[in-house]
């Protein structure tokens, strides 16, 4: 399969940024999973993926082999997460997560033993499997969109669909600048990518596969033609003209399809699926090798004397990776991610996780501070340089004035944070810092205004309720009083004492069994120990300990939100 | 007596119907291209927004609620023909230059709000203060226009004030050669001169406001270790 | 001069009795404006305002029987929003119903808790599920922190937890240009 | 806090931009001060100097970063166009108050660069020709050469021109036309005056030289310069072919004037213009029709800066109601499932 010869189609906008690539793929893409390399800690955060975060299913002081789950998935929407290496639960705590926050999330601990052992790995038979047990399946695999976006695969790979879809994307354009992780993986794992490719056109059903690579990359697309070709399927390697963000993938759906697929669609229901070439070799680890994702390509690049890429267990400390590339004595930042979507580490202890596709050190050299903000002049750079289309100019004076509402009539949430804007602004205008802003506040006063509603919706049916109650109570009152008038005209003789005081008495009675309650309680505290525990072997004890402490662990996950920190 | 004083000094500067509330600026923009015009349509509007107050403050028992904008405007509008008729009789000169103006006072919106929003709901002697005090405030605001305009658009002040006092002459202030900055005379002119002139109020009122957070802020820092509630009814 | 006065009585009774007939066919009915009081009170129900709930103290700030600056889970921000919306001046938070505290949820210590439904019964948002004698709990996402759930606990087990920020819902901070800090790495 | 994502940023500032407009400015002024004489550049320093004065002085006065914002070579930019659109031989005090007027009153009362509605240009002649209609006439007879000493005095108020000024020949024509005689023509007046118009075509030719420099560079898009001029272009061949006698040929109409000036530097102003592709063709478009009428049947020989004023007003409301559809919300884009 050579280049096609089908012409592709543009999409409006975008930058061409110096590239800084070659650096990083001099050398193969190193180790860091092999046994001997494994350190000693592995931080892994349960929350990996977009949707919710999975609820931890071993217990302190546990052992666990390599690719053991660790996290089941939250709801549909979550993603499972595994134990990278072999090792016993250390803790299962807040950490500091690899977030521009520098806030943690609940992780589990693993102190590796060196040993790397597996778990039995076994092949699923995706072909006699129903398209929910696929997507079981995968949920527990823990496949995640690679590209950056984490979405998880399951979702994306819906075979539900009579006579399967359209088109399938591989996205292998990788256009940020100094990002070379899918490059290296298409020029080493071509053949991997390729049945992953294979056996998700499978699942899909999809009538045709075309692979997006950037035409900087010569090597990968020689690579994957190589692979494409030794496969016998009809995959299409589709060399796309380098400008950022082809990779994007709405852009790269566009330049390939000519399909645009709007804010708030899914490209499904254009008949269209993109993924990434890493995603496609962790469905076939999991699909061929029934090996759950643990760990990915990462490029180290920027600041450090030898760029290079490695293969990574997620959960790794960051500074682990960085230190085997040597890196320069004038780095002050961290930057998870390419230079233009990236964002900034809290610290170098933080863990690799299944969105980290690049650490980018930096440097005032490399990256110098920006020149200082100048008014907008409404030059029409970022108008031009959007690939969304958008007029990032209006969207900056809707956000720095904080009026949100014509924001998002000038389409705020198709904006993808790309960065051409800020990167083409002769003002220096940080613009998608304001977009960010605009955006997070917009989410937080939308969540404020629906638990607001709630609240009002809630409060307003309990007084329908208590009106309700005070009316049942009335009405059940008449009826008794009636039937009591009816029983006294019968009884003429011996009066019974109708309990007119039926509230008062009610009070009091639940006040004496309220100062019973207490002082059982009190009872109970004093006794520390419960009556039925006496009887009890040792083991057993020792286990509704264990029980105790898991719970009063669990209670302290419970608890809404821990200080963070210090 | 302190109510009075608040009727003048709303009046006058802090509810000026040109300066804070931007009221009946047609007649102010049109007619003060000079001092005189513009003090003479000025009085005009004093007498009849004095007497339009006196008038409906007096009557404002009787006019039913539905009907009382036909009834205030007919009360000013006798009044305007009143005043316009004077005008020809005795300053025929003068009328023929304001012209139209005089029986637009009927029109101005001040005249018509301060019989509205205070005229008809307080006593006599407040509301013919109210309407004196409202006019003056009117009054100097043009006067003050018209002397600008004049001054930079042709270097004169005073001109035309023979057709009120014949053995009066204008003055010229700057030299005959000032080849005068016509667009200051022109309607384009009178809003720089009013945006000036409102921009300038807005800075004295920010400055006197400022002032008086920052006496706040120290009377507070004074009442901590005092007693509070003093600080809190400051 | 009896023509002029003719015309201008008939032009008086004309215009009068149109304006009359306006002012009762036109007439405004409902009120808007508690709706639109309501969506800016932040539904915490807690009564602090003196009023019981965010519906009655937008009610009695529509008649103009309050002040605006009664609710302190609103804080500064709110009393700003109904300033702009009703047209008043701003004032600061009236320091009698109370201060500006963090958002909190009520939290119930389960071993202290003797079932007594005291709680259950205060709570104005059903947040606290629970029976007689049998342990409650709240459910975090629907408590509004609005403490009323504390007086009457008899045995003081409900604590209020401030709610911290989590990766979940911190927020990008309007941006702020400032000289880059010095290297904070090793 | 350090600064956030993209690290990257392309080597351009605003400074960069207003330092190449007025590098493409330099065409037009050399034809300029080889027909008229130096006298322009007498202005061109007035009103340098006291644009980048009065900016000095106003950011001193709000409290902003001097240096930062007075080498953003804007005011000069401002102070250039008003020299070039002032006539070359009116009073020093001319262009100093007009200048003035664009710095302080059009621009930084608004709120400085990048926040004033109007061309800063514009308000500055609009504003003088108003006030000075005779003044603002003054332009040096092509056909009398001016040394740079009579310049001088001329400028200085050391001695009358009447000799050696003239209207310009929008003027001319425009005053011969609407004059008492009602049988003069475009054609009558071009008999007694055949040289009319001579050494303008060739400053319009350095202004567009200079635009197309700017358009290469893209500080400039085509569709203002474009729109305007094929605005001028069609009206003025439609009425001309239909009254020859009274209305002037495309030719005459775009290269008389500030037609040329206008389409690559004033109505490319981005702070004051529309900037979605669409809105620039209405904006340009509008400016070009009012121009025109202007020019024919307003009060005043050229229309330019008031077509771009008012058209200045209605941008904001154009630039609203033409936003280009976001990515995906063309409307042949049906999603096959829903």
């Amino acid at each position: 399969m050579t280049t096609p010869l089908r012409s592709l189609f543009d999409f409006n906008g975008g930058v061409k940024p110096d590239y800084h690539k070659d650096a990083s793929t001099r050398l193969s893409i190193g180790v860091l999973s092999a046994p001997t390399e494994v350190p000693t800690e592995l931080v892994i955060p349960l929350h990996q993926s977009i949707g919710g975060t999975p609820r931890p299913i071993v217990a302190v002081g546990e052992q666990v082999k390599k690719g053991q789950r660790i996290g089941d998935a939250d709801g549909d929407v979550s993603s499972a997460v595994h134990a990278s290496t072999s090792g016993t639960v250390s803790a299962i705590e807040m950490r500091r997560m690899p977030h521009p926050s520098g806030l943690s999330s609940l992780c589990v601990v693993l102190e590796t033993d060196g040993r790397d052992e597996w778990i039995a790995c076994q092949a699923f038979d995706h072909k006699l499997a129903t398209p929910q047990e696929i997507r079981d399946y995968l949920r527990d695999c823990g496949v995640v969109g690679l590209g950056g976006a984490v979405f998880p695969t399951h979702l994306k790979l819906n075979a539900d669909r009579q006579g399967g879809i359209e088109t399938l994307i591989i996205n292998g354009a990788e256009c940020e600048p100094y990002i070379t992780c899918d490059d290296m993986l298409m020029r080493e794992r071509a053949n991997d990518i390729v049945r992953g490719v294979v056996l998700m056109r499978e699942i899909l059903g999809a009538k045709q596969v075309r692979i997006g690579i950037e035409d900087n990359k010569p090597e990968a697309i020689a690579a994957m033609q190589v692979a494409v070709g030794d496969c016998g399927d009809d995959l299409q390697v589709v060399v796309v003209p380098t400008r950022y963000p082809a990779g994007g993938a709405k852009q790269l759906i566009r330049v390939i399809t000519g399909i645009e697929v709007p804010h708030g669609k899914r490209s499904i229901d254009y008949d269209v699926q993109c993924f990434n070439v890493a995603t496609a070799l962790a469905i076939y680890e999991a699909i061929g090798l029934g090996r759950p994702l643990i760990s990915r390509i990462v490029t180290v690049a920027g600041n450090v004397d030898a760029p290079r890429n490695f293969d990574v267990l997620i959960g790794t400390p960051i500074k682990k990776i960085i230190a085997a590339c040597s890196p320069l004595p004038d780095t002050n930042r961290l930057i998870m991610g390419g230079p233009m979507m990236g964002v900034e580490m809290p610290g170098d202890e933080v863990p690799v996780v299944k969105a980290t596709n690049c650490i980018l050190l930096g440097s005032n050299k490399i990256f110098p501070p920006p020149a200082p903000e100048m008014p907008c002049i409404r030059c029409g750079e970022c108008a031009l340089a959007c690939p969304a289309d958008l007029q990032p100019l209006e969207l900056y004076w809707f956000s720095r004035a904080k009026i949100f509402g014509k924001a998002q009539e000038y389409h705020l949430f198709d904006c993808i944070e790309c960065g051409c804007c800020s990167y083409v602004c002769p003002s220096n205008i940080p613009l998608v810092d304001y977009y960010r802003f605009a955006k997070s506040e917009i989410w937080a006063r939308e969540k404020e205004k629906s638990l607001a509603d709630e609240a009002r919706d809630r409060f307003e049916f309990r007084q329908f309720r208590d009106v309700r109650d005070e009316q049942e109570k009335s009405a059940r009152l008449a009826a008794r009083a009636a039937a009591a008038a009816a029983a006294k005209q019968l009884a003429t003789t011996d009066t019974v004492a109708i309990p007119n005081t039926e509230a008062s008495t009610e009070a009091n009675e639940k006040a004496a069994l309220i100062a019973a309650a207490i002082a059982r309680a009190r009872e109970q505290q004093v006794t520390a120990t419960p009556q039925n525990m006496q009887q009890l072997s040792a083991e057993q004890l020792a286990e509704i300990s264990a029980i105790e402490a898991r719970r009063a662990e669990i209670r302290e996950q419970a608890k809404p939100h821990l200080p963070p920190d210090a | 007596m302190n109510a009075y004083k608040e009727i003048i000094l709303n009046g006058t500067w802090k509810q000026n119907s040109i300066l804070a509330q931007l009221l009946g600026l047609c007649p102010l923009l049109a007619i003060s291209t000079n001092f005189v015009n513009a003090v003479s349509l000025g009085l005009a509007t004093v007498v009849v927004m004095l007497l339009a107050n006196l008038a409906i403050s007096a009557l404002r028992s009787f006019i039913p609620y539905e009907i009382r904008i036909p009834v205030f405007v007919l009360v000013i509008a006798s009044l305007v023909t009143v005043v316009d008729l004077s005008f020809n009789a005795f300053l025929h000169d003068l009328y023929l230059v304001l012209g139209i103006f005089i029986p637009l006072i009927v029109t101005n919106c001040i005249v018509l709000a301060r019989v509205e929003a205070f005229a008809a709901k307080n006593g006599l002697a407040a509301a013919t203060l109210d309407g004196a005090m409202m006019g003056i405030g009117f009054v100097w605001v043009i006067a003050l226009l018209g002397l600008i305009r004049e001054f930079i658009g042709q270097g004169t002040l005073f001109s035309g004030i023979e057709m009120i006092f014949p053995s009066a002459h204008a003055i010229q202030v700057l030299p005959e050669s000032y080849p005068g900055f016509l667009i200051a005379i022109l309607p384009p002119g009178a809003f720089f001169v009013l945006g000036f002139m409102i921009a300038g109020r807005n800075w004295l009122e920010a400055r006197a406001n400022e002032r008086q957070r920052e006496q706040l802020r120290h009377q507070r820092t004074q009442g901590k270790s005092g007693n509070a509630i003093a600080s809190d009814a400051a | 001069m009896f023509e002029a006065i003719l015309v201008m009585s008939v032009g008086a009774i004309v215009l009068g009795a149109a304006l009359g007939y306006a002012a009762v066919k036109f007439r405004v009915e409902g009120d808007p404006l508690v709706e639109k009081i309501d969506a800016i009170l932040p539904q915490t129900q807690c009564g602090q305002c003196s009023f019981p709930g965010c519906k009655p103290y937008a009610q009695a700030i529509a008649r103009g029987e309050a002040e605006i600056n009664q609710c302190p889970p609103g804080g500064e921000d709110g009393i700003r929003k109904l300033a702009d919306l009703l047209g008043r001046e701003f004032k600061p938070l009236s320091a009698e119903h109370g201060i500006e505290k963090p958002k909190a949820v009520a939290v119930i210590d389960e071993q202290t808790c003797i079932g007594c439904t005291l709680c259950i019964q205060a709570c104005p948002v059903d947040a606290i599920v629970g029976a007689a004698k049998q342990m409650h709990t709240i459910i975090a996402e629907q408590c509004t922190g609005c403490e009323l759930c504390l007086p009457p606990c008899p045995v003081d087990c409900i604590t209020m937890e401030t709610l911290h920020e989590t990766v979940e819902t911190w927020k990008w901070k309007y941006p702020v240009v400032t000289l880059h800090p010095a290297a904070n790495l090793q | 806090m350090a600064h956030n994502s993209p690290y990257l940023t392309k080597a351009s500032s605003v400074q960069s931009v207003m330092l190449r407009v007025v590098l493409a400015l330099i065409p037009g002024i050399v034809a300029y001060v080889w027909f008229f004489g130096p006298a322009v550049l007498i202005q061109l320093g007035l009103a340098s100097f006291t644009a980048i004065a009065a900016e000095a002085l106003v950011l001193k006065l709000r409290k902003r970063p001097i240096w930062r914002f007075v080498s953003d070579g804007s005011a000069l930019v401002t102070a250039w166009l008003i020299a070039l659109s002032f006539p070359p031989l009116g009073p020093w005090w001319l262009i100093v108050v007009g200048t003035l007027v664009a710095i302080i009153v059009a621009k930084h009362l608004y709120g400085g660069l990048g926040q004033n509605p109007f061309n800063p240009a514009m308000v500055a002649f609009a504003l003088m020709i108003v006030a000075y209609p005779l003044l603002m006439s003054r332009w040096p007879n092509v056909a009398t050469s001016i040394n740079f000493q009579q310049a001088c005095e001329l400028i200085f108020g050391a001695s009358t021109m009447d000799a050696i000024t003239s209207a310009t020949p929008l003027d001319t024509l425009r005053t011969a036309l609407h004059g008492a005689d009602a049988s003069t023509t475009i054609q009558t007046v071009l008999a007694k005056t055949p040289r009319l118009g001579h050494g303008w075509d060739w400053i319009a030719g350095g202004y567009l030289l200079g635009g197309l420099y700017l358009l290469q560079q893209r500080i400039i898009t085509w569709h203002l310069p474009t729109a305007f001029l094929l605005s001028m272009a069609l009206l003025a061949g439609v009425s001309n072919q239909l009254d020859p006698a009274h209305f002037n040929g495309v030719a005459f109409e775009l290269l008389s004037g500030g037609t040329l000036l206008a389409a690559f530097f004033i109505v490319t102003d981005p702070v004051s213009s529309c900037t979605t592709p669409r809105g620039k063709l209405i904006f340009a478009a509008g400016v070009g029709l009012m121009t025109w009428v202007i020019r024919h049947f307003g009060g005043y020989p050229d229309g330019i800066a008031f077509a771009v004023l008012l058209m200045n007003v209605a941008a904001p409301l154009i630039d609203m109601y033409t936003q280009p559809p976001v990515f995906g919300q063309k409307s042949d884009m049906k999603p096959k499932h829903d």
